[in-house]
């Protein structure tokens, strides 16, 4: 009888809700294929399993982290946003140019947050507010964002003279000389950004408006609106990308994030969200963007030629989104 | 049980008086480009009332319907509800002002829980837009206690089947208190025993003083819960009168404006060989072990209720989708299931139920749209000859006196009717002999109905064999000469047309 | 029903807007007036003869592209696919000192790639967009395990530099290669029983479907074209670098889509035109030359093309009514 | 890099490592290089040196590409770390980007070795003078021109901005011309992206504005064949044009040479020997040897004649000439830096 067994799960409260939600994203299978590399990698290399090595990735991994869970967010409330890899090379700029004048971090961050979200909502309204076509709005913005980069800074990568140790720190070193602060840093926002998508009202209507943007608009939610804020937060999430990436590079790289929008779409496709919006989870991204990472890095510690980690990373997102999607079609 | 619904917070501001309307419409009026979508249409409806809205396809119901969601903004007129006059500037609106609809295309998000569905406008966030799941989850089953549904509240929406994601969409009026319910067209999809369910749960809401809208235009289910009919017809009120006043012909007479006797026009068929035989097919869609014949020159009526395996069985035998068992023979030979570039050799097609999602190319052209299916016959060495393809397009359009100022216009402009007769061209140019029609007449006015149905009569006659895939039992009974009934992806009943009762064949359909 | 009630007539501006090519060719029109005004050597044989030039090899694969976006596909993976064919086709003809072995290995393998990316697309329905990402990252590795450096010309065939170089009653021949797909393409896309049916099926695949023909049969044609005429232009770059260059392509992919998105072809299928694709590629590779002409900072390529991209897609939204993309 | 800079030459290392060090000290055993773009022909050369060298010296050698994307480079050196290589030798991507890497490096005892451009706070760079290199061919350029009576050259430089080595190198070459032809003009300053595609296209462009060119200067050979293969598309003709490339990176090079066509200098840099040197001088590193900031690698201009001298040529490989390369004299110190920019 559905109605006491729905009494039971109303009682035994979030256990059995938070097994329903991984059971129901798939994610489990991302879990273990992510432990199926780990141990793949171990076996064959007496380097990666260290806490070295791990931590490594998790710092390395961090950058992308940030930047495929902001796209994600654009994919899930059904658009898209290919713009990212341009924001992360422009927000170092105002970053570094800032922190050279000021010598104050937190202005630095306050610069390339504003500059980063100049570009969203120039993206999010041309996309939300004038209806043009997300994938082309975005694709204009990466060229016109890189181009105007390149203008400013003449091709030159602009240096951090400030050196403050806060700024080196954010990059480059380990909190208690373990965990890297970059994926400290990505770590909580992430968790913020998967507690938001799950836990506020606002997370829950990106999806319904991914879902379907009529039903959305017939409970009354301003749809455009909401798709302004994904693209708010996806570039948000690009700047504070960019702003690690700036600490571990000490200087702001005109050439930086060149191609990172391909990585961030196949981590996030690889996570279990769906082009088609609506669908997928944040932690399901955190998990795709680890397991290429972890490929990555396994391929580099036996030494595997560097081209084979792009041909295998292209098997492994067409193998991934093959099966997902015949699962589907059986169905 | 409506004081045990209200939460205390929320003021009684809309009173149970039954002397007050619970919702009053004066002179409202809509107006789209070109059209006068709903001219000076004035109504009340009273707590534990419930109201049908009648008229044909175009009357104005959809319009008024959508004025009262807030979803449209009039263009003059007022609605009250609690004796307060109220603006709407979106869904939400209306829903604050107490006014609940249960669209036809159900508007849940089919992804989220049932629960999550059920608190979708304001998900009970608490402080910084929390969502309260705990709190969610609660009074979702609270509700559905109450109201006696039996639906999990923690599934996924679409797992649900759509008479459960109705009375989702119902338990979305009750946490939200609404005074007024409408529903449009909520049986369209429901089993027989789903509508007596349904029934109970009107039942309960108008016990609840709950004021209820009903649009539909099955009489039978007029005459049994409706307390008042409202008929609009062209955009025009038409008459409001209790129910125990109307029979069948009084309504119809309102709604149509006209008796129509020659609805249903039966030339003489003569009866050829057997052109289409299926045995024992069962496909992955729920199909099982379908057998039947059909001969050329006679029109083969398929009648199942929502979910029964009409649109399944018409994909499977045309070739659209695979097959797990059985065959499927056109003029003696075998189908290759999965591949309807066979069926379409073999002289077998699809008249689509879904014209939008399976059946135009919304921008393209009508002539384009008409010569799809017979472009080889105007393609000589890989070159379309198009000068050809529009004198044949042109023949067609006046053949069947598809209205349109251009051929080359966009056939997203034509109205339903019309762009019906155009998709029925695309196969009749292709010189199909086997045509099956799924819902051939959803969405189309009377008017270009009784056009259509004539020029099915006329296919069978000309010597077409005809499978009819229906929901409507007059269309079914007016134009099958032999009648198969489809429950649960079997065929439960099979019958000639003289010796068929609506009983026996319902009867069937709901085994 | 038909709209009845006759608009009031239209004027040439309002007329010019609405026609499915007068915004780009105006935008053509201007460009060059503008920058023959202002810049002496532009309105030159010499300098329309370089921009005929530049925009073949765009215009080639752009081609295929249009019939690929119409049929509701992508293909991100034509710039990889281009620097492999390269590398290829200088492999081959090395190996077997003849230009047509060369060419045909060229188009070979970029039909070959096509056909794979029509097998992940249609059998393994992998989402096409990301199906080619990953083609693209296969590729750009695979084409480091072929060859660690450049393919020199080691045949040192004289026809061979002609392919790019030379000339035929004054234009370039690869203006005249990519003049001959553009209209071949034009007159399948517009005259043809094939491109009908690429618009059926981008336009409604179901629809296609239920009236006998095979939506997936149309896609990996229009896959296997794209990948075959970026493998004729990078039998082109080839003769054009004298090298095999497995660097080359870089970014290829996005000024082609970013051309047929301009010429007006939809990413939702259904609607394009060779001639857009056309103007478009003109625009984008004047605008190019133009800023060199101009002696603009360089930069300023990637930076134009991005806004009037976005700028077209909004007066087309415009145009068609505001209608979501 | 100011004047207390000590610079000695490669020569000078690779002696010294063989008569002193090699068989009494520890020798690493694992030697961990990031390629910032393994796929240019240049560092396949470069790698090539080091991997002969390595060989040579019992050493293994491991090779990451970053392939342009400066995080990726990062990355690797963070994993070559976790790997405990003994040397890490690096081309940055951009010299500005690895500064911290840097840093973390020397915090964690790791010796690095950069190759190419200097970078803040590095231990050793092993490198050739871009801006001397671009000079010498200036100056070989502009004495054949005058040597065949020509009037002032126009000079077309196909470019890259992107990296101040390159910027160097044309200023190098422009400076170089200036000292035979003071009122040499460089006529059209483009952006080529360092690859033979884009160098190609940006070439027509300008060629189609003016043509009036007497040399195409190109930053390493890609640039300079993208440039004449512009030039050619535009069905200029070829007689009275002077090509220089930059690099000798690999055969093309030679290949146009022995063509007897226009591209008649060549500004050789080695890679071979860049790599070569490198592993020396990591070896040195390791071992705690005093050495230079600077480790200049030896370049010179080739033409026709003398091209054999440094590599030998039979139309499908080149082999390098070790004796006359190692007889090459590197400068104390280069003319001028990128700091100086």
């Amino acid at each position: 009888m559905p109605r006491s067994s729905s009494t039971a799960t109303v009682r035994t409260g979030g256990a059995i809700g938070l097994l329903r939600q991984v059971a129901a994203h798939s994610e489990i299978a991302l879990v273990v294929s992510l432990v199926v590399v780990i141990a793949v990698f171990s076996l064959a290399s007496e380097y990666f399993l260290t806490v070295r090595n791990m931590t490594n990735v998790l710092g390395q991994a961090s950058i992308l982290l940030l930047i495929a869970a902001g796209v994600a967010v654009t994919l899930i409330c059904g658009e898209v946003d290919i713009s990212v890899g341009s924001i992360v090379a422009a927000v170092a700029i105002p970053l570094i140019a800032i922190m050279n004048v000021t010598e104050s971090m937190t202005l630095g961050i306050l610069g390339a947050l504003a500059l980063g979200l100049t570009i969203g909502a120039v993206n999010g309204y041309l996309v939300a507010y004038m209806r043009i076509n997300a994938l082309i709005v975005t694709l204009g913005t990466l060229f016109i964002v890189r181009g105007a980069v390149y203008l400013y800074t003449g091709k030159r990568a602009q240096a951090d003279t400030a050196y403050l140790e806060s700024f080196f720190a954010l990059g480059n070193e380990r909190l208690f000389g373990v965990l890297p602060y970059p994926a400290l840093v990505a770590g909580v926002i992430v968790a913020a950004l998967i507690w938001v998508m799950r836990h506020l009202r606002f997370g829950r209507r990106v999806y319904a408006v991914g879902g379907s943007a009529e039903v959305a608009s017939l409970a009354g939610f301003d749809v455009r609106r909401i798709k302004f804020y994904c693209f708010l937060i996806s570039a948000t999430m690009a700047t504070l990308g960019g702003i690690l990436l700036a600490s571990r590079l000490g200087a702001a790289v005109h050439t930086s994030g060149i191609g990172y929008e391909f990585q961030a779409v196949a981590a996030v496709v690889l996570g279990g969200v769906s082009l088609a919006g609506g669908i997928g989870s944040i932690f399901g991204v955190v998990l795709g963007v680890l397991i290429l990472a972890f490929v990555a890095n396994g391929l580099g510690m036996i030494n595997a030629p560097t081209e084979w980690q792009q041909v295998i990373t292209g098997l492994v997102i067409i193998a991934a989104v093959a099966l997902d999607s015949l699962k589907k079609g059986r169905r | 049980m409506v004081e045990d619904l209200a939460t205390p917070e929320a003021p009684q501001t809309g009173d149970t008086d039954a002397a007050r309307p619970t919702l009053r419409v004066q002179g409202l009026t809509k107006r789209f480009p070109g059209v006068l979508a709903l001219d000076d249409v004035s109504l009340e409806v009273r707590g534990g009332e419930v109201l049908a809205l009648l008229g044909e396809n175009g009357a104005g119901k959809s319009t008024l319907i959508k004025l009262l969601a807030g979803v449209y903004r009039p263009d003059g007129g007022t609605i009250e509800t609690g004796g307060v006059e109220r603006h709407f500037a979106s869904p939400a609106d209306g829903l604050a002002a107490g006014i609940k609809v249960v669209f036809q295309e159900i508007a849940l998000i089919e992804e989220f829980t049932v629960a999550e569905n059920i608190f979708l406008e304001d998900h009970l966030a608490g402080r910084f837009g929390r969502v309260a799941w705990d709190e969610i989850r609660r009074r979702a089953a609270e509700i559905f206690d109450r109201a006696g549904f039996d639906i999990d509240p923690e599934v996924k929406v679409k797992d649900l089947s759509i008479s459960q994601q109705q009375l989702v969409e119902i338990s979305r009026a009750l946490a939200h208190e609404a005074k007024i319910v409408i529903m449009d067209e909520p049986t369209s999809s429901l089993t027989p025993a789903e509508v007596r369910h349904l029934f109970g749960v009107i039942e309960r809401l108008k016990a609840m003083g709950i004021a209820i809208i009903y649009v539909s235009h099955k009489l039978e289910e007029i005459f049994e819960i409706a307390d008042t009919c409202v008929v609009l017809r062209d955009g025009k009120w038409v008459s409001t009168r209790p129910t125990a006043e109307h029979d069948h012909a009084s309504l119809i007479k309102d709604m149509v404006g006209r008796e129509i006797t020659d609805l249903f026009p039966r030339s003489d068929r003569p009866l050829g060989d057997t052109v289409v035989e299926v045995r024992g097919l069962s496909t992955a869609t729920g199909l099982s072990d379908i057998d039947f014949d059909v001969r050329a020159g006679e029109v083969v009526g398929f009648f199942g209720l929502m979910g029964a395996g009409r649109t399944e069985l018409a994909k499977a035998i045309v070739g659209y989708d695979p097959i797990l068992s059985g065959e499927i023979r056109i003029a003696g030979t075998q189908l290759t299931p999965h591949d309807t570039r066979r069926g379409k050799a073999l002289g077998i097609g699809l008249l689509s139920e879904d014209r939008k999602g399976e059946g135009l190319m919304l921008e393209a052209s009508v002539t384009r749209n008409m010569t799809l299916a017979a472009l080889d016959k105007f393609t000589a060495r890989g070159f379309v000859d198009a000068a050809a393809e529009r004198a044949q397009a042109q023949s067609f359009v006046d053949r069947f006196r598809i209205k349109l100022a251009r051929l080359d216009q966009p056939i997203g402009t034509l109205s339903g009717g019309n762009q019906q007769k155009a998709l029925l061209s695309r196969w009749l140019m292709f010189g199909l002999r086997t045509i099956v029609l799924d819902e051939p007449t959803r969405g189309i006015d009377v008017g270009a109905k009784a056009e259509i149905f004539a020029l099915i009569d006329e296919l069978a006659a000309d010597g077409f064999a005809v499978i009819l895939m229906t929901s409507e039992m007059p269309e079914l009974l007016g134009l099958s000469d032999r009648i198969f009934v489809l429950s649960g992806g079997r065929i439960t009943g099979s019958f000639d047309t003289e010796t068929a009762t609506q009983e026996a064949i319902l009867d069937a359909a709901i085994k | 029903m038909a709209v009845s009630d006759t608009p009031p007539r239209p004027t040439l501006a309002q007329r010019i807007m609405a026609s499915e090519h007068g915004f780009l060719a105006l935008v053509l029109a201007v460009l060059i007036v503008v920058l023959t005004l202002s810049a002496d050597r532009f309105l030159t044989p010499a300098n329309a003869v370089a921009i005929l030039h530049q925009s073949s090899l765009v215009l080639i694969v752009a081609v295929g592209m249009t019939f690929l976006l119409i049929t509701a596909e992508v293909d991100i993976s034509v710039g990889a696919s281009l620097a492999f064919g390269s590398c290829v086709v200088m492999a081959v003809m090395n190996e077997t000192n003849s230009i047509l072995l060369g060419t045909l290995a060229g188009v070979g393998f970029g039909a070959a790639v096509g056909g794979i990316n029509a097998v992940v697309t249609t059998v393994l329905r992998v989402n096409s967009l990301i199906g080619t990402i990953a083609m693209m990252m296969m590729l750009q590795g695979g084409v480091y395990l072929f060859t660690r450096e450049a393919v020199q010309n080691h045949h040192q065939l004289p026809l061979f530099p002609k392919i790019a170089t030379g000339y035929v009653l004054g234009i370039p021949v690869p203006a005249i290669i990519a003049a001959a797909v553009a209209a071949v393409g034009m007159v399948v896309l517009a005259r043809m029983r094939a491109g009908r049916l690429a618009l059926a099926v981008g336009a409604n695949p179901s629809a296609a479907r239920l009236s006998g023909y095979s939506p997936e049969r149309i896609k990996a044609v229009a896959f296997v074209v794209t990948g075959a005429l970026t493998g004729l232009a990078a039998v082109i770059l080839t003769s054009l670098l004298n090298a095999g260059q497995p660097t080359a392509g870089t970014g290829f992919e996005l000024t082609v889509i970013a051309a047929v998105l301009l010429g007006g072809t939809s990413l939702m299928g259904g609607r394009g035109t060779i001639l857009g694709t056309i103007l478009a590629v003109l625009i984008l590779k004047v605008i190019d030359n133009g800023i060199i002409q101009m002696r603009w900072n360089q930069d300023l390529q990637i930076i134009i093309p991005g806004i009037v991209l976005i700028l077209a897609l909004y007066m087309d939204q415009r145009r068609r009514g505001g209608a979501g993309g | 890099m100011k004047t207390a800079l000590k610079t000695v030459s490669a020569l000078a290392i690779a002696t010294g490592l063989l008569a002193g060090g090699a068989a009494a000290q520890e020798m690493p055993e694992r030697i961990g290089y990031i390629v910032n773009y393994a796929t240019h022909e240049w560092y396949q050369n470069v790698i090539k040196g080091m991997e002969d060298r390595a060989a040579e010296l019992g050493i293994e050698i491991e090779v990451i590409d970053a392939n342009l994307d400066i995080a990726r480079q990062v990355a690797a050196a963070e994993d070559f770390m976790a790997r405990d290589m003994d040397v890490i030798i690096m081309t940055p991507v951009n010299e500005e980007g690895v500064v911290p890497i840097l840093r973390r490096a020397k915090a964690d005892d790791m010796p690095v070795v950069l190759e190419g451009n200097p970078v803040q706070g590095m231990d050793v760079l092993v490198a050739i003078c871009d801006y001397d290199t671009g000079y010498l061919a200036g100056v070989a350029a502009g004495e054949l021109l005058k040597e065949e009576g020509r009037d002032t050259p126009r000079v077309m430089n196909v470019g890259l901005p992107l990296l101040s080595a390159t910027i160097l190198r044309s200023q190098g070459f422009m400076d170089g011309i200036q000292t035979i032809y003071p009122e040499a003009e460089m006529v059209h300053d483009l952006d080529g992206g360092g690859n033979p595609d884009r160098s190609q296209e940006v070439s027509s462009a300008a060629l189609a504005a003016d043509s009036d060119i007497d040399v195409i200067y190109g930053i390493n050979d890609s640039s300079a064949l993208g440039g004449l293969q512009a030039w050619r598309a535009a069905g200029l003709p070829e007689d009275d044009l002077l090509v220089v490339g930059t690099g000798a990176e690999g055969l093309a090079f030679l290949h146009e040479m022995f063509a007897d066509g226009p591209f008649k200098l060549e500004a050789a840099m080695f890679p071979e020997m860049i790599g070569y040197t490198s592993i020396d001088t990591a070896v040195a590193l390791f071992q705690g040897e005093d050495l230079p900031e600077h480790v200049v690698s030896p370049t010179t201009a080739v033409n026709v004649d003398n091209v054999t001298d440094f590599y030998s040529y039979d139309g499908e490989s080149r082999q390098i000439q070790w004796d006359a390369v190692n007889a090459l004299e590197a400068p104390a110190q280069c003319m001028k830096y990128a700091s100086d920019l």
